[in-house]
């Protein structure tokens, strides 16, 4: 078991490695999966040391729906955007919202962030330097409350169950 | 289009020697790299245009262009590279010993002459 | 059919790009601009990626989904880079514009 | 069909790429300019597969992947220079 | 072999002298002697073949492409010069014994003066007009040396200085002449340049060598107006006077005179020309003897004076006055070097030689005085003495043109004014120094000198007392040798003898005399006169005006050109090939654009190369304003990208895309120390014609652009295309390229890459830069440290990428890609995680010696090369082979994969180590800050 | 095939990297290592001379590839004489750097030496146009980290405006290349030989302006007027060690030229036919000119010492321009003496500019320098050298190119720079000279080091090959003559380039 470990130090990154070298070749060939084997051997075993903390992901029930929401939220929210962006500029009420965070793993915070930042209508712009606000800004809110609230509970709680 | 491409060529050589003719190191180095955008261009075209062609050999491939100068362009990106790279530092190297970035190690505003000396005094 | 999905989602595409541009030119501050590109020209791109795609995976009769792949580089990065450009923009102080909600946030 | 729209789509891009750098020479701020930049290359992606789609040629994919591979490390870097001058510390 | 060795012994000798010196002073003088002698003793078994009628000529191959051979030739004339400078360097040799003092290094003086030797024996001996160059030349740069002797004094410096500019430069006239005069002959050999003489004279470039020949010998016989070197060569050591302007050195040019005189004399030109330069000479030395205080300063005036007078004999263009001429030079050595003599004895003897000082020494040294009054007498022209025979046949010839020529009637006037002045200062030197009454303050108490320093000069008077008594006996025979060894011919009939008759050149003579003792007692008015008018007239003015103009044009020009400025450097180069284009354009009628149709414009393109423009524009507008510019330049790389996609070269758009984004890493580490704003340094005008270059150069681009894509053409690339697979085994034929066909090219460039990360290891050694605090705007820097969101998720993000590197670098040999692109990936992969979490961070998670990935990147690439050489192929002989392995399938291997290997790891240690070790930058800044309280 | 033309390559590119994994921080491994690879490659290509002097083209096909398509090294008497002559001075360059520790004055000296070997090496021996540019680029990288090793005020100015200059040098280079490569389709100089004489008349324009845009290129590094304002700078900061390889530097200018132009456009070219010899003449005369001046207006001895090197330039645009194989025979011996003897002057200038301490290498009067005799006939013997005055070969070089210019129809142009500028050199010779052995202050204390013993050797070494040439004038002409004809034989050049045939053993 621990030399699997020492082998596959992150096997989910092995196994993200080797999925994407198969779709990187558009083949499924023998000889490509023994070599995206190797580099998902390889690879993960050369960048241990920027990945201190084995990533562990809880539900990946939850993982899996939430990036279904995220998907759907961009697509949709798109459409929003870009009336909001080809109407007129001065209905728009832009503003910035600090979030605050539950989650605390830099990871987590990142995902969030990221998600924040490609749902339209907003942008992760800063965190606070004690992990316990997010700053967003938003290009069209009227209730900022709110928004927070839907931010938090649609996209921070599902990151929290995954990854803690 | 060969005349546009010969113009933008045209227009970037000469944005190159503009900034290559400043008297500080930075305006120079970006001139070197427009004039090596240009050049670069300019040896690329020297197979002439092709659109669609890309030289790699495939059956259903109506033609190719010409691979030669693409190579060469390729070498001359990289050397370009390590001399833009080169000359940078040797920016600085010169910053450090001659005091500021003026290429001759000149400085020039009689503002900044006239303040040292009145620090002096 | 499918070729009348690919040719919209193509003008879809391009329309996004297009939209995430137009805001980066005529919204009135840099936050607000922000919004355009790293979302509206990001999914065009994605939805062009989509495109290209199942395009190819049709003509050469093997999946060619590495397409995949620069949407999912797209979609870490581009975030990544929007939130160094509004921190650096905080730091900067940029103005924003006047009906702007909880200015004083930006700069706490 | 799709060979019929193509042209609109790349001309929807490149004018998109257009205004993109209308902004960056407008401005007004450096963060402005380093948002036009990259949106321009994000913009140049949909250009590459669009050409590819065109020309029924998979040989531009490799350059879209490397822009959203790279691109992005110009804008971190550049961003990270206005903040601390120092980019890498 | 004889006559090589002749030449060849004093230079030997010297190194013997300088050699021996070290042992013992004095050994240095009697192994010059013993040379000397062993030199002349040489010769004698020649010379007698000499006197039987003979010219010898021995020669050896040199450089025969250039005519050039080792050659020497012993005629009369030659041996006429082999002898007096054999003869009389000998009493020098003797009477510098004892004449160089104690602190007076022998071992130099005597090594410097065989050297000289050396070079006049070569002079003369010459049968190569270009050998006799190499000697003419070698004579200059050896009494350099031995008028420098005394190299403390700023005198003997400037003279010897001065006397290297005029004969050296007349040297240099005088070998284009004889390369002239060669060309026209068809060679350099004296025998066939002598025999050429008709056709030389009617030869066009005939003046052109005349002209340039007689530069030469006149800077070097101190002829008008070049004699202005020779009194300054007076500050070195007398003896070396005595040598040089007796006997040698100003004879080179008269000697030359001599020689050549078949060849050339004989024209208008040749009589105006050389019997000018001789008159004025004449009259001048003569002149500007009689009022020198100074005794070498009068007998140096007085050489220029009989230079004069034996350059006027040759410029008669007579056979007969030749002959006068040839016997004058070994009257005039005779007497001449005696003089110079018995003054470094006076000066020896009393430690001064300033003639108004200098009285009554008859008392005190009574037998120099003596010698130094025969001598004096010859100087005069006095009867019963060589000068006087010589003289007469002087004022023969004078008498003689006067009759043929017009307006020539002034010269036998002239002549005899000059014969005049002459016995005036000689007699100026006699009464003024052994009688006029008692020595004024001298520094020593004056005595005879040692025995054997009067020996020499006791030899040379009884000379001039023997050849002015019986000179057919004792000259006689040796001058009609060298009469015909100058004209080549037979000479026509003279007469050697006291009398000739009651003849006007009689009468000339004694008016020369009498009137010589009136104007020596009209002397007082005289100098007065002189100081007040001509006194003031120093040829040495015009001298330093033309060197010291010379000195400052060229520090003007020098400055001019080379003031330190890159700008201007810049300029120069852009419009060199600015203007060589153009020219190369317009150089042949032919149409500037082609034939070839060009293709429509589409509006994208055109919307590219709008973007292009403006993108340049702007970054040549916004330059000063550095990030704007380095964000513009960042667009024209896009669009460049984007072009190379076009145009069908997606490897070439990947490479500029990678580049780019390294680039910007790199400029903006390098501008965080460097001023963001550059200040305006130009003004209006620089800006005017720095647009105008720019212009221009654009516009010359663009035509030269045109001009090539609008032309058909037929290149090689067609066997690439052919050869990639088969040949070469990838399908990406510009991969294949690169690392096949000319793989040579890409080791070259993936060293040009690590040199350029070598460099700047080098350059920034030791670099320490302040760093600013606070940005363009006096904003201080954000306190944040690294942001949390990017440092997540680069690492996220540096798998995957590195992923996509070993992707695109496998796939290079047959679809777009390949190990330059796969390297910028890969370094700029890690570059992401220095950028993100700090270098101390990623240093610790990333131990690898950049250098050491380097050389093993190259080690790789020649490795692979290499081997072929061991299977016989020539180096970077490539081979590949498609294997088909159980389970994986087929594959390909080929070495040039290796290759590419090798170069991606080169291109990720080079790209690391420039951007790592730039970034250190500020470390090295940080550390060097002091600690704060 | 002849692998031979090989090694001189190989073999310091091979060193480099050998230091690059050995001797990281090693000194002395890493002098041994330069220093016997150095020796070895100079008696490889003493080897290669007289390979070469049975007039046969080696032609070296690298992977292969069969010419025009692939890349060749071809070593004929010209390419074998300049590999030569690189090595000797890297001999001596080498040897006088480890004699006065100049190596350790910054890192990767040694690495850089042998990259800067392998550059000219490979430029000299190239028979392809690109690939010449891709060796004039490292060797001008090298030079860079060479030039400005040890750092320093000036130097690091000189660097920046060396390194400027040739950056922009080089995108001409790829202008002139890329114009050619566009007209003519091939980037071997024969097979471009080749197709220069079969071109269309209409493109004679194009091959025109292409070519004498490269003749500028060239011409930077050859450091012609106008482009010689790089040099005396460059040449006069750098270590004495440096300045002294650099001799070669200007040489690989004039090389290219020669070979290039001479290829492209000799006496099958029809109406391109010479296409440059008129303005190489030109470039020459004006270069000599500004160079004697600067002889005579240089305050400092190295300053002085680099405008020598710029008047040997000068006169060789001259003897090149002249384009007759007896101009040729002319150039080539002066370029020898020319490249050997500004290294000696250059090693020569450091070991005065030590032994005069404070006083350094301004040509004023100082304190008499320890062991001044030696210092002050060497720079007697180097002046005469360069100056060309007999008897050393400098004169005799000057005298062949002056006899050559005699069938000239700008002959009284010719004469007149190359004699007058002769003077002016010998004017101001003479004093500096004067100035620094002569005008010694007696009772100033000297404040100098003697020379090192063992520096001496490289300068000596080096001087002697003044009189060597002179006494071995016959066969050294000889020679030259025939690589002269070599050169001029442009046919047989193309031919044997062209014919090369591919390696058929099978491994
Ligand atoms: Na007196
Ligand atoms: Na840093």
């Amino acid at each position: 078991m621990s030399l699997l470990r020492q082998a596959l130090p992150h096997p989910l990154l092995s196994l993200t490695l080797l999925m994407l070298w198969l779709l990187l070749n558009n083949s499924l060939s023998t000889g490509q999966l023994l070599l995206g084997g190797f580099w998902a051997v390889l690879i993960p075993r050369l960048t241990a040391a920027f990945w201190p903390e084995s990533v562990r992901i809880r539900r990946p029930g939850v993982l899996l729906r939430f990036v279904g929401i995220v998907l759907r939220d961009i697509l949709v929210a798109n459409f929003i955007v870009a009336r909001r962006i080809l109407g007129p500029v001065e209905a728009l009420r832009p503003g910035f919202m600090r979030i605050p965070l539950d989650v605390q793993s830099p990871l987590a915070i990142s995902l969030l962030a990221n998600t924040i930042s490609l749902t339209p209508g907003t942008v992760s712009c800063d965190v606070s330097p004690d992990r316990r606000f997010l700053l967003v800004h938003a290009l069209h809110v009227t209730d900022i409350e709110a928004e927070i609230r839907q931010i938090k509970s649609r996209y921070e709680r599902p990151l929290q169950e995954v990854f803690t | 289009m060969e005349l546009v491409i010969a113009l933008t060529i045209g227009v970037l050589t000469a944005g190159g020697v503009f900034l290559s003719l400043r008297g500080h190191t930075f305006p120079v180095v970006l001139g070197l790299t427009l004039l090596s955008y240009a050049v670069n261009l300019f040896l690329f075209v020297m197979g002439r245009l092709a659109i669609g062609l890309p030289p790699i050999i495939n059956p259903a491939a109506p033609g190719y262009t010409d691979p030669l100068p693409q190579a060469l362009v390729l070498t001359a990106i990289v050397i370009a590279f390590g001399m833009t790279a080169f000359v940078i530092v040797l920016a600085l190297r010169a910053k450090s010993e001659l005091g500021n970035d003026h290429v001759d190690g000149l400085h020039i505003r009689a503002s900044d002459q006239e303040r040292q000396k009145g620090g002096r005094t | 059919m499918l070729e009348f999905i690919l040719a919209a989602l193509v003008l879809i595409g391009a329309f996004f790009t297009l939209v995430g541009s137009i805001g980066l030119f005529r919204l009135p501050d840099f936050y607000m601009r922000l919004h355009g590109p790293t979302k509206a020209t990001t999914l065009g791109a994605g939805a062009i990626l989509v495109v290209s795609a199942i395009y190819f995976s049709l003509r050469s009769e093997t999946p060619s989904m590495h397409e995949i792949l620069v949407t999912l580089f797209l979609f870490i990065t581009a975030p990544v880079s929007a939130h160094l450009m509004a921190k650096a923009a905080l730091h900067l102080k940029l103005r924003t514009i006047e009906r702007t909600q909880n200015k004083e946030d930006s700069s706490a | 069909m799709l060979a019929a729209v193509l042209p609109y789509a790349i001309a929807m891009v490149s004018f998109a790429l257009a205004l993109s750098l209308i902004r960056l020479l407008l401005g007004p701020d450096a963060p402005d300019r380093i948002l036009a930049l990259d949106t321009m290359y994000i913009n140049a992606i949909a250009l590459l597969i669009l050409f590819g789609l065109n020309l029924g040629s998979a040989l531009y994919f490799e350059a879209a992947l490397l822009i959203a591979v790279m691109g992005f490390v110009g804008t971190v870097a550049l961003s990270k220079y206005l903040l601390r001058g120092d980019i890498m510390e | 072999m004889n006559l090589a060795l002749v030449v060849l012994l004093p230079f030997l000798g010297a190194a013997l002298a300088a050699g021996s010196a070290r042992l013992n002073r004095l050994a240095s003088a009697w192994s010059a002697g013993a040379v000397t002698l062993a030199a002349a003793l040489t010769l004698l078994p020649e010379a007698f073949r000499v006197f039987g009628g003979e010219q010898r000529v021995e020669a050896w191959d040199w450089i025969p492409a250039l005519g050039l051979f080792f050659a020497f030739r012993l005629d009369g004339l030659a041996l006429l010069f082999a002898l007096l400078i054999l003869g009389i360097g000998l009493l020098i040799v003797i009477y510098a014994r004892y004449y160089l003092s104690a602190r007076d290094s022998m071992g130099r003086f005597y090594a410097y003066m065989l050297l000289f030797m050396g070079s006049m024996l070569g002079v003369v001996l010459s049968e190569n007009l270009l050998q006799m160059m190499v000697f003419w030349e070698l004579t200059s740069l050896s009494s350099f040396l031995l008028i420098s002797y005394w190299q403390h004094r700023k005198d003997a410096r400037e003279g010897a200085r001065m006397a290297l500019t005029i004969t050296g430069g007349g040297g240099l006239a005088l070998l284009a002449g004889v390369l002239m005069l060669g060309h026209v002959v068809g060679s350099y050999n004296l025998s066939e340049v002598l025999a050429a003489g008709d056709m030389i004279r009617a030869h066009p470039l005939y003046l052109p060598i005349l002209v340039l020949v007689l530069l030469g010998v006149f800077t070097k016989s101190a002829q008008f107006p070049f004699h202005f070197w020779l009194p300054h060569a007076m500050a070195a050591p007398t003896p070396v006077s005595a040598y040089l302007h007796s006997a040698t050195m100003v004879k080179a040019g008269v000697f030359l005179l001599a020689r050549l005189f078949p060849a050339l004399s004989g024209t208008l030109e040749w009589n105006l020309i050389v019997s000018g330069a001789g008159l004025a000479t004449l009259l001048l030395g003569a002149y500007t003897a009689l009022f020198k205080h100074d005794l070498k300063g009068l007998l140096a005036y007085s050489t220029i004076s009989h230079l004069g007078l034996i350059t006027l004999l040759f410029g008669f263009g007579t056979p007969l006055a030749a002959v006068a001429g040839v016997f004058h030079i070994i009257n005039h050595a005779t007497f001449k070097a005696s003089l110079f003599m018995v003054a470094g004895i006076i000066d020896h003897e009393t430690g001064t030689r300033d003639m108004r000082r200098l009285n009554g020494l008859l008392r005190y040294m009574p037998h120099t005085a003596v010698l130094a009054m025969i001598a004096a007498a010859a100087l005069a022209g006095v009867p019963l003495l060589n000068g006087f025979l010589s003289k007469e046949m002087f004022f023969t010839e004078a008498v003689e043109v006067g009759r043929h020529l017009p307006l020539a009637w002034l010269i036998p006037l002239l002549v005899t004014l000059a014969g005049m002045l002459s016995v005036a200062y000689s007699l100026r030197f006699i009464h003024d120094v052994f009688f006029n009454g008692e020595p004024i303050d001298l520094p020593k108490k004056p005595h005879e000198p040692p025995r054997f320093m009067k020996v020499p000069v006791d030899i040379l008077v009884v000379l001039c007392l023997a050849v002015g008594l019986f000179p057919s006996l004792t000259v006689g025979p040796l001058l009609a040798v060298a009469a015909r060894g100058t004209l080549q011919e037979d000479a026509p009939l003279y007469h050697l003898g006291l009398w000739h008759g009651f003849n006007l050149p009689l009468f000339m003579s004694m008016a020369t005399l009498a009137l010589g003792v009136l104007v020596y007692a009209l002397r007082q008015p005289l100098f007065a006169w002189h100081e007040r008018t001509l006194g003031r007239v120093d040829a040495r003015i015009p001298y330093h005006a033309v060197m010291d103009a010379l000195g400052k044009l060229a520090l003007h020009i020098t400055r001019g050109m080379d003031h330190g400025s890159l700008q201007a450097s810049i300029a120069w180069l852009v419009l060199a090939a600015l203007s060589v284009t153009v020219v190369g354009l317009t150089l042949y009628h032919a149409p500037l654009v082609g034939m070839a149709k060009m293709r429509p414009v589409d509006a994208i393109s055109l919307t590219a190369a709008l973007a292009l423009v403006l993108a340049t524009l702007a970054t040549v507008r916004w330059h000063r304003q550095r990030l704007t510019a380095l964000i513009t330049m960042g667009v024209i790389g896009l669009i460049v990208s984007l072009t190379f996609v076009k145009f069908s070269a997606p490897d070439l758009a990947l490479t500029q895309l990678s580049v780019e984004v390294v680039t910007i890493v790199l400029l903006l580490l390098a501008l965080f120390f460097l001023p963001q704003q550059t200040p305006a340094d130009s003004c209006r005008l620089r800006i005017g014609r720095d647009v105008l270059l720019a212009l221009g150069a654009g516009l010359v681009v663009a035509l030269l652009t045109l001009a090539v894509l609008t032309r058909p053409f037929d290149t090689i690339a067609g066997f690439f295309l052919e050869q990639a697979l088969p040949g070469g085994g990838g399908t990406n034929v510009v991969n294949v390229i690169l690392v096949d066909f000319r793989g040579f090219d890409t080791l070259g460039e993936i060293t040009v890459l690590a040199l350029a990360a070598l460099g700047i290891v080098a350059l920034l050694h030791g670099l320490r830069l302040p760093m600013p605090t606070a940005d363009a705007e006096g904003r201080r820097w954000s306190a944040d440290g690294p942001s949390l969101i990017m440092t997540t998720l680069t690492r996220l993000l540096l798998p995957l990428t590195l992923l996509v590197a070993m992707f695109i670098l496998l796939r290079g040999h047959n679809l777009p890609g390949g190990g330059f692109i796969a390297g910028l990936i890969t370094a700029v992969a890690l570059i992401v995680q220095y950028l993100a979490n700090g270098i101390d961070w990623t240093e610790q998670r990333l131990r690898l010696d950049m250098q050491r990935v380097i050389a093993a990147g190259l080690a790789l690439a020649i490795g692979t090369g290499l081997m072929a050489m061991g299977l016989g192929f020539p180096f970077l002989t490539s081979t590949f082979t498609h294997l088909h392995w159980p389970v994986v399938g087929e594959f390909e291997l080929a070495s040039a994969m290796a290759f590419d290997f090798g170069v991606f790891l080169v291109v990720v240690g080079a790209t690391m180590l420039i951007l790592v070790q730039l970034g250190r930058l500020s470390r090295a800044g940080k550390a060097s800050l002091p600690e704060n309280p | 095939m002849s692998t031979l033309a090989a090694w001189p390559v190989l073999l310091p590119l091979i060193t480099a990297i050998i230091l690059l994994f050995v001797a990281k921080g090693d000194l002395r491994l890493a002098r041994i290592i330069n220093l016997l690879s150095v020796l070895g490659v100079t008696a490889l290509a003493l080897v290669l001379i007289g390979v070469a002097s049975d007039d046969v083209h080696r032609v070296y096909a690298l992977g292969n590839w069969v010419p025009p398509f692939g890349i060749v090294l071809v070593l004929d008497r010209l390419s074998a004489l300049m590999v030569g002559l690189t090595m000797l001075l890297a001999l001596a360059s080498l040897g006088y750097a480890i004699a006065t520790d100049v190596d350790t004055h910054g890192p990767h000296f040694h690495v850089l030496f042998q990259f800067q070997l392998f550059g000219l090496n490979g430029a000299f021996l190239t028979g392809d146009v690109f690939n010449l540019f891709v060796f004039f680029e490292v060797l001008l990288l090298a030079s860079y980290g060479l030039l400005l090793h040890g750092g320093g005020r000036l130097r690091t100015k000189a660097g920046l405006h060396y390194v400027v200059i040739n950056l922009v040098g080089s995108t001409l280079f790829l202008f002139a290349v890329g114009a050619m490569y566009g007209v003519l389709g091939s980037l071997n100089l024969a097979d471009m030989a080749q197709r220069v004489a079969a071109s269309p008349a209409e493109n004679h324009s194009l091959i025109a302006a292409a070519s004498l845009l490269l003749l500028v290129v060239f011409g930077i590094k050859a450091a012609a007027f106008p482009l010689y304002l790089w040099l005396p700078a460059a040449y006069a900061e750098t270590s004495a060690p440096i300045a002294a390889l650099f001799a070669i530097m200007t040489k690989v200018g004039l090389y290219a030229i020669v070979r290039v132009h001479g290829t492209l456009f000799g006496s099958e070219a029809g109406e391109l036919a010479g296409l440059i010899t008129p303005w190489l003449a030109v470039a020459g005369w004006i270069t000599l000119g500004l160079a004697a001046l600067g002889v005579l207006a240089a305050t400092r001895l190295q300053v002085q010492i680099a405008y020598l090197v710029l008047a040997s330039i000068g006169t060789l645009l001259i003897g090149f321009g002249l384009a007759t194989p007896q101009a040729y025979v002319g150039a080539l011996y002066y370029l020898i003496h020319s490249t050997l003897l500004a290294a000696a002057f250059f090693l020569l200038a450091d070991l005065i500019v030590r032994a005069r301490g404070e006083d350094g290498d301004r040509l004023e009067p100082g304190a008499a320098m320890p062991n001044g005799v030696l210092l002050g006939a060497l720079f007697f013997g180097l002046a005469i050298a360069l100056a060309g005055i007999p008897p050393l070969s400098g004169f005799f070089g000057k005298l062949l190119i002056l006899h050559a210019a005699l069938y000239d129809p700008r002959m009284a142009i010719h004469y007149a720079l190359i004699l007058l500028s002769s003077f002016v050199i010998i004017v101001a010779l003479a004093k500096s000279g004067s100035t620094l052995f002569y005008q010694t202050q007696a009772e100033a204390p000297s404040t100098g080091l003697p020379p090192q013993k063992a520096a001496l050797p490289a300068v000596l070494g080096l001087l002697l090959a003044a009189p060597l040439m002179v006494v071995f004038a016959r066969p050294l002409t000889t020679w030259l003559e025939a690589t002269a004809l070599q050169l001029h034989d442009t046919r047989g050049y193309v031919n044997a380039v062209l014919t090369t045939p591919a390696v058929q053993n099978t491994p």
